[in-house]
């Protein structure tokens, strides 16, 4: 039944952009219409996926493939999960377009928008029901390549063009490493399906193989560091909510991956488990250092992806860890986190994406040292973003804070418990405290840099509040993101069916947190009606300015001098460029400064390498210089070469050496 | 017979040599001519019993290696205005030289391969391998196009030469198809020269590397 | 049947000859391609009819070319007609006579079982379409035609020799010489082992020169980058697998003679140097015509790695064969059309495709997509089979080469399909006179409609007639 | 219950208290009178009556700031055992929501402060969250030792749990820098010399301060609550590990609790007076320090 729903919705969500098409040009209403479609599929894969997370495990065959048998579709819990997420977004998402993409302001591109939205959805909901190499390859590239369109949406600036190749590439390299993965994988168990392995059936060498290239292939898409170089460049240059549903949905397939790849794989060694946790600390530690460093408002969002893959990686260390080290209680923690980090990290980026999406449509810029002031004319965004912030900080009583709640318990009860393992997993908790503390200031940053004091530049006017189209999916978001923060205890009956443990509860008293979080949300309430209507109404007066005579609002503190703390702190890694005028007079005169960060793996690594190689292949170019004869004389010498390959050298030269 | 058959094909082997150390392209031309109607004769001498559709066979190989091929490279030759040097890149000598090496080397190496018995194919094997790779030779030291096209002719002959161990095996119409396409192909390449040479107002094919990496 | 086949094309060859105008001449090529394709369909449905002499049998291989090629012609028939209708300013009394003509011959090809036969119609096929090179008749496109007929005369002089290597073979080997694939099958046992392999090789070399295997490849970024899009796509459907057609002849026979370990060796080897060097010139390749040409180099290498890899991968070689002509097809199509409107070739001046040209431009960078194996498409298919057969039969190294080569190759062309396809569309093309028509760009949709429904969901008969294939070549005689 | 009540009622009433301590301690110390030890009551009590300005380029943000603050910081006090008596809630894991309430309370008031657009608070914002980047990671350092030696990950049994018991010589040098730790800890998160200048007058120095410059009346109240509740906690904290409390007496031990705060506020005012506010490079270095001798004391006990 389930399946049979969310089959339904896929295909009508990938048909929704092509009845757009069929309409042709007169109509009006057709992107209310494909709009339409989508959320009535969406919601029948959303009510699909509930069904499917409580009801067991379905799967069968499905259309006629060449060559190849078994179970090509099927849904279980893990699935469904993934397919929350993906249907939410893909509909919200949809409505938005409305709004942000609107079909008479861009001819051009809507339409392929539309087209593409929907194919990505689909593809996504594809290779989360894929049990099937073919079909999860199908959806897999038709996510990848339906996302590499959706980025090239603005090909017009030069920009766009280069982080859409980056993304191409970086996609096609991870595409051909599943290749070798599943290659390898009917290699060793001569099936093309998704069935776990036994113990003890594989060598440990071909089972580090596999590991590594899923762990390669699925971390290129979740975009974990150092394979994230793709991921902010993408991500910025793509419409707002396509970067919401890439950054919030797309990089989950990876973590999806993952899971299921450890699914399958009989008990792992603690190596795995050990990579995985270190890989996810350095993702999330410089995910949000580069973040903080950032100007543009969608990269910055990006690199803050990076950081909370970061978290989900360390989640799924400790389950990694659990399985090797015979720990249900440590998958179970570990499991939860990262599952519900990864509901949570969608609701919330997609909100600060939608967030940003409609400063962009209002303003036109992404730059935040130029905004400041929009909390004024565009209040309810500002309530948002301001919620999506706290949220993506980790703070109760958000949402952020439960499944990193999951996380440090999973790390520090090893511990209390004194097992002999812990001291890897209590060495994380600190790190993740940081990443914590980081996020919040880089959140200040930009919510302050944005919404708060006034406009730093005056080209930013006029401002207007967006469209009721753009704020509806930014408040269901944000309901959701308040939701599972109150009442965290709902949530955990869904991750407790998934991981098949029913401990959550019994080891984290939920129920008097969501008591008190409640309690303290209301008094919040209570305590701000009573100041802000005590009889004794307040005055007005500037800004307290220490006495200076003309203050202006280019003496704000800018997003960067607040990061500067920051940047001086881990230039090591940032190694930031600052281009300023020197001050050789007592009087200067115009002066400008202007500070970047580069991208650590794309512009420090990837890119000399890339020139290099090309440069190295050129020289091969004189070996083709045009002239027939040297064609011919290479003829000659494959014809030779080849042939002495039949000379029987021992029967003919071993009489000779003899005597 | 066999003598009469073994000095023939020595006399093409010579004639390869003559080739690559004449200087005017006619001359090579000539030259080839000739080889290509001794060809034409040997396998009349090769089989006792001469039945009708070797004669005809010979007889049209005889025709167009040594005679219309011939004839369509000159009268290409002769619209064209050009110096009739070979222009080599190895210069004469060494390549005759080199040429002679190759006939050696190949008739030892034909010692050592397996043949069936027979007799003349001790000749006739490595005569083939000498011919081809003095075709070879032609077409890679050679700036001309014409002098290559000459080359591509002797590799072909020397194919024949080889084609002679199984003459029963090869059926009339297979033989003139062969003829056929080496004469089509000699005929749409002389064309093309012709071409080559209106558009550049010259043979030379290092005129001809514009396309390149 | 065949005489049919044959005879009609070069009869209509014969009257395109005679047309005396520039305008309806054209109209002949279509009419072939749809006669010539009805002929095939009515074969394939009364396989009684393909055997006609012992020279002549159609086998399920042959069947499986002859069916590729047919539609690729039919389907390219229509885009010739179209095209040339925006070429009247130069005669096309040869290019029409050649074109027509071509189909004809390279019936003959699939057809013969007798190699001397297949040798006399391969090199015809060659000289039938070097006219069709020179049809630009610039400096650049006689020197194309220059190297094409050179290097590949020489190399099918070498298959010639190696023709006459595998006859005497028998001598050497004791049954009496001959040229009858069917034969040489039959007493595949007694052949001669050095003067076999020998063949092989020469043989390898030779057909190799016309599928443009490396290191003889050079004269395909030449004659491909300069001949008008639709021979492109004609040679490297067709004319490539008439060649691969006659190499799977000659591992037929080593099969047979029990010598796979050697063939297969040797094929891995070129197969893998082929798609290096196409990796090697694609990577910052401006020209994309000549980018074409090396994808087109690379696929050769696939097919041959599938063949080293044995009966297991037949299938999907011979899916490949197919998959890669379609796909082939509309990529050079594509280019032609983006070539015409930009009256360049050169990433410097072409841009923005996808706007001056929406159908060409969007088809260009999924034509890319799909030859570069990007599911659904059957390229994804066949190439991804030939990778699991490769692993699964033990070549795990080579494997990974495959993949590396893949991913070269894809990045050199991806660099190149995007500068041509995104971007903004330079101001003096705007108004240059060719847009996409029905003639010019339906042909298009119908391949991409074909390798997708290949890749999504192959038909049971196509499956059908691919195992008919895999049976008789892994069948020992 | 009854022991609930005392534990509300000292939780409520006493944190002003220990300022005016401060106060009169640095002021013995500069041989002035100083005001008086409940001034810190009588501030509050006008600062409430009092009518507010507010900067005409603010938004709700502005209200919301000290609002959210001293709710967060307060629930973050019922988390904290006080001595021997037990904390009002307490469950498996508190300590992170105890340290991530500070957190939640830092967020707005940086808001708040970045609300008013001004330059100064600008910097103190930026200061304030650059530290807390260093202060937070060393806190969860101090609570891993607290859960490895009490084997248990709630805050009353973590550090209610007799340490001293169980002192050997190969946890007793750990414990000492923890304590350390804490104790600088204490003196950053409270915004007190050698980290920050609670009472100079030149903004560019400051970084609490600087944070609440256009905040007056209620809302300025609120703020100075929140601290005084700040200081409170945290010293109760170090209190409730270094006072040797043997006696399970609620009495006694409440005796020797009290004592031990109002030490700690003694010699946190004795630190005010003979030391100097620390340049801020140097402060980032003394925070590191902190957070190094917490990191190695946890390596020392997980070895």
């Amino acid at each position: 039944m389930s399946l049979q729903l969310i089959i339904v919705a896929i295909v009508g969500i990938a048909l929704s952009g092509v009845v757009g098409i069929l309409l042709g040009k007169s109509v009006k209403c057709k992107q209310a219409l494909t709009t339409i479609i989508v959320l009535i599929s969406s919601v029948l894969g959303l009510v699909g996926a509930f069904i499917g997370l409580f009801s067991e495990a379905t799967s069968f065959k499905f259309f006629y493939w060449p060559t190849i048998g078994g179970a090509l579709i099927g849904l279980d819990e893990l699935s469904a999960f993934f397919l929350i997420p993906v249907f939410l977004i893909g509909g919200l998402g949809a409505i938005y377009g409305m709004g942000y993409w609107k079909l008479s302001e861009h001819i051009y591109s809507s339409q392929k928008l539309q087209l593409f939205w929907g194919f990505l959805v689909a593809g996504m909901g594809l290779l989360l029901i894929g049990r099937h190499v073919f079909s999860f390859l199908m959806g897999w590239e038709l996510m990848a390549i339906s996302a590499f369109i959706l980025v090239m949406t603005e090909d017009e600036e030069a920009e766009c063009r280069k982080s859409g190749l980056v993304y191409l590439i970086a996609t096609h390299i991870s595409t051909l490493t599943l290749f070798g993965f599943f290659a390898l994988w009917h290699y060793a168990t001569g099936s093309f399906v998704f069935q776990p392995i036994g113990e003890g059936i594989l060598q440990p060498g071909m089972l580090n193989a596999l590991f590594f290239l899923a762990l390669i292939g699925f971390g290129l898409k979740a975009g974990m560091m150092p394979l994230h170089f793709w991921l902010p460049g993408a991500h910025a240059s793509a419409p707002s909510h396509v970067s919401a549903i890439l950054s919030g949905v797309m990089l989950k397939m990876g973590i999806y991956g993952l899971i299921r790849v450890g699914l399958l794989l009989p008990t792992p060694p603690s190596l795995w488990g050990t990579i995985i946790l270190t890989v996810g600390s350095i993702s999330g530690l410089l995910g949000v250092v580069f973040a903080i460093a950032q100007h543009d408002i969608k990269k910055l969002l990006a690199y803050h992806s990076v950081e909370n893959i970061g978290i989900i990686l360390i989640g799924l260390g400790i389950a990694f860890l659990g399985r090797t080290y015979n720990q249900p209680e440590w998958v179970a923690l570990g499991m939860a986190g990262c599952l519900l980090h990864v509901w949570n990290h969608s609701l919330f980026k997609s909100l600060l994406f939608f967030g940003a999406g409609s400063v962009l449509h209002s303003t036109g810029k992404r730059n935040l040292d130029i905004m400041g002031g929009l909390g004024k004319k565009m209040p309810v965004t500002a309530l948002f973003f301001l919620i999506g912030a706290i949220a993506i900080s980790g703070i109760p009583p958000l949402n952020g804070f439960v499944s990193e709640l999951f996380i440090y318990i999973g790390l520090i009860r090893p511990t209390a418990l004194g097992d002999p393992h812990a001291i890897g997993l209590a060495m994380t908790a600190p790190v993740l405290a940081m990443i914590g503390a980081l996020a919040a200031a880089c959140f200040v940053k930009v919510y302050s840099a944005v919404f708060l004091g006034s406009e730093r530049s005056e080209d930013i006017k006029p401002v207007h509040e967006s469209p009721k189209t753009m704020l509806i999916p930014m408040a269901i978001l944000a309901a959701l993101c308040v939701a599972i923060g109150v009442f965290p205890q709902y949530v955990t009956f869904i991750l407790e069916s998934i991981i098949h443990q029913k401990i959550l509860l019994n080891i984290i008293p939920l129920k008097i947190y969501s008591f008190f979080s409640l309690g303290f949300v209301i008094s919040i309430v209570v305590l701000y009606i009573w100041m802000k209507f005590r009889p004794k109404k307040p005055k007005e007066a500037l800004t307290w300015d220490c006495g200076y005579a003309k203050p202006t609002s280019r003496m704000q503190y800018t997003a960067t001098s607040f990061g500067n703390g920051f940047a001086i702190m881990f230039e090591w890694i940032l190694h930031s460029k600052v281009h300023k005028t020197k001050l050789n007079d007592v009087m200067p005169g115009q002066v400008t400064f202007e500070s970047h960060v580069n991208e650590l793996v794309l512009d420090r690594f990837l890119k000399p390498f890339f020139r290099k190689t090309q440069t190295a292949f050129s020289w091969f170019g004189r070996f083709q210089q045009g002239a027939s004869q040297n064609y011919i004389l290479y003829i000659l010498i494959a014809v030779l070469f080849l042939m002495a390959m039949l000379v029987p050298y021992n029967e003919w030269f071993l009489p000779f050496i003899k005597n | 017979m066999i003598n009469v058959f073994n000095s023939l094909l020595v006399m093409i082997l010579a004639l390869n040599l003559l080739a690559l150390g004449s200087r005017s392209i006619l001359s090579v031309i000539r030259i080839i001519a000739i080889q290509g109607i001794l060809l034409g004769i040997l396998p009349l001498i090769l089989h006792e019993g001469l039945s009708i559709p070797q004669v005809v066979a010979s007889l049209t190989a005889i025709s167009m290696k040594g005679v219309v091929i011939p004839m369509v490279m000159i009268h290409a030759m002769k619209n064209i205005r050009i110096k009739r040097e070979v222009e080599p890149i190895i210069g004469f000598v060494p390549s005759s030289i080199l040429g002679a090496v190759i006939t050696g080397s190949a008739f030892l190496l034909s010692n050592q391969i397996t043949v069936s018995t027979g007799g003349y194919e001790n000749m006739i094997i490595p005569a083939a391998i000498t011919t081809i790779l003095v075709g070879f030779i032609q077409l890679i030291t050679r700036y001309k196009a014409i002098s290559q096209v000459v080359g591509y002719l002797v590799l072909e002959n020397g194919i024949y030469i080889f084609s002679l161990l199984l003459i029963e095996a090869i059926p009339l119409i297979v033989e003139m198809g062969m003829l056929l396409d080496l004469f089509v192909s000699i005929f749409i390449i002389s064309i093309i020269t012709n071409h080559i040479n209106n558009a550049f107002s010259s043979l030379d094919t290092r005129r001809l590397t514009t396309l390149k990496e | 049947m065949v005489y049919f086949q044959v005879i009609i094309p070069i009869a209509l060859a014969l009257v395109a000859l005679v047309v005396p105008s520039n305008r309806i001449r054209p109209w002949l090529i279509p009419i072939t391609g749809v006669i010539h394709f009805c002929l095939t369909l009515w074969l394939l449905f009364n396989p009684e009819q393909c055997y006609v002499n012992s020279w002549l049998i159609l086998d399920p291989v042959g069947k499986i070319i002859l069916l590729n090629v047919s539609i690729l012609y039919l389907v390219c028939s229509f885009y010739a007609a179209g095209y040339l209708q925006y070429r009247l300013e130069n005669k096309n009394r040869i290019f029409v006579a050649c074109f027509v003509a071509f189909i004809g011959i390279f019936t003959l090809v699939c057809w013969s079982y007798n190699l001397g036969v297949m040798w006399i119609s391969i090199e015809a096929t060659t000289l039938i379409t070097a006219p069709l090179i020179y049809f630009n008749k610039s400096t650049q496109s006689i020197e194309a035609t220059w190297k094409y007929l050179m290097v590949g005369s020489v190399g099918i002089a070498l298959a010639l020799l190696g023709t006459f290597f595998l006859a005497y073979s028998a001598i050497v080997g004791g049954t009496d010489a001959s040229m009858d694939f069917y034969y040489l099958l039959k007493n595949g046992g007694t052949l001669n082992k050095g003067w076999l392999q020998a063949a092989f090789i020469l043989l390898l070399i030779g057909y190799g020169t016309k599928m443009g295997l490396a290191p003889m490849h050079t004269w395909k970024p030449d004659a491909y980058g300069e001949a008008p899009g639709i021979v492109g796509a004609i040679l490297s459907g067709g004319v490539t697998s008439g060649a691969f057609l006659a190499i799977t002849r000659i591992w037929q026979i080593c099969n047979v003679a029990g010598e796979t370990a050697f063939t297969s060796k040797i094929l891995m080897g070129i197969g893998l140097f082929s798609m290096l060097i196409a990796s090697i010139f694609m990577m910052n390749q401006r020209d994309f015509k000549r980018m074409l040409a090396y994808s087109s180099v690379e696929h050769m290498g696939i097919l041959i790695i599938g063949l080293s890899v044995g009966t297991t991968a037949l299938f999907a070689t011979f899916f490949h064969v197919i998959a890669s002509t379609m796909t082939k097809g509309m990529l050079f199509l594509s280019s032609g059309n983006i070539n015409r409107a930009y009256v360049s070739k050169n990433t410097r001046q072409v841009t923005g495709a996808i706007r001056r040209l929406p159908i060409s431009g969007t088809l260009f960078l999924i034509g890319f997509l799909a030859i570069t194996g990007t599911p659904p498409f059957a390229p994804f298919v066949s190439e991804f089979m030939i990778l699991i057969k490769a692993f699964a039969a033990g070549h795990l190294v080579a494997g990974s080469l495959y993949i590396l080569f893949m991913l070269v190759i894809f990045m050199g062309m991806g660099v190149t399909v995007l500068k041509v396809v995104y971007g903004k569309v330079p101001k003096d093309v705007v108004d240059t006179p060719y847009q996409d028509g029905i003639l010019t760009a339906m042909p298009l949709v119908a391949f991409l409609v074909m390798i997708l429904v290949l890749g999504i969901a192959m038909p049971a008969s196509l499956t059908h007639l691919l195992n008919e294939a895999v049976s008789f070549m892994g069948k020992p005689i | 219950m009854i022991d609930q009540i005392i534990h509300m009622s000292v939780y409520i009433l006493m944190p002003p208290l220990l300022f005016g301590i401060m106060n009169k301690t640095k002021a013995y110390l500069a041989g002035r009178r100083g005001a008086p030890l409940l001034q810190p009551y009588y501030d509050l009590i006008r600062l409430f009556k009092k009518k507010m300005v507010i900067s005409s380029t603010t938004t709700w943000v502005f209200y919301a700031g000290p609002i959210v603050t001293m709710l967060a910081v307060i629930v973050a006090g019922l988390l904290m055992p006080l001595g021997q008596s037990h904390a009002i809630i307490s469950f498996t894991g508190d300590f992170i929501l105890f340290a991530y309430l500070f957190a939640l309370a830092r967020f707005f008031t940086t808001i708040a402060a970045m609300d008013t657009g001004s330059a100064f608070e600008g910097m103190g914002v930026a200061r304030e969250m650059t530290f807390s980047a260093i202060i937070e990671p060393g806190l969860f350092f101090a609570f891993l030792v607290f859960v490895k030696l009490s084997g248990s990950m709630s805050l009353t049994v973590m550090l209610q749990r007799n340490l001293y018991g169980s002192i050997n010589q190969n946890n007793f040098a750990p414990l000492v820098m923890v304590i350390i730790g804490l104790s600088i800890i204490l003196l950053a998160e409270n915004s007190r010399i050698p980290v920050d200048d609670p009472n100079t007058h030149l903004e560019l120095t400051m970084i609490h301060e600087a944070m609440v410059l256009d905040h007056s009346g209620p809302l300025l109240g609120l703020i100075e609550y929140a601290a005084n509740v700040k200081f409170f906690i945290l010293s109760s904290l170090l209190c409730t590990v270094i006072v040797p409390i043997f006696s399970s007496d609620g009495w006694l031990s409440w005796l020797g609790f009290l004592t031990g705060i109002i030490l700690i506020s003694f010699m946190v005012g004795i630190v005010e007076s003979i030391m100097a506010r620390l340049r801020m490079s140097r402060v980032t270095i003394l925070l590191f320090s902190a957070f190094l001798l917490c990191g190695s004391a946890v390596i020392i006990f997980e070895r």
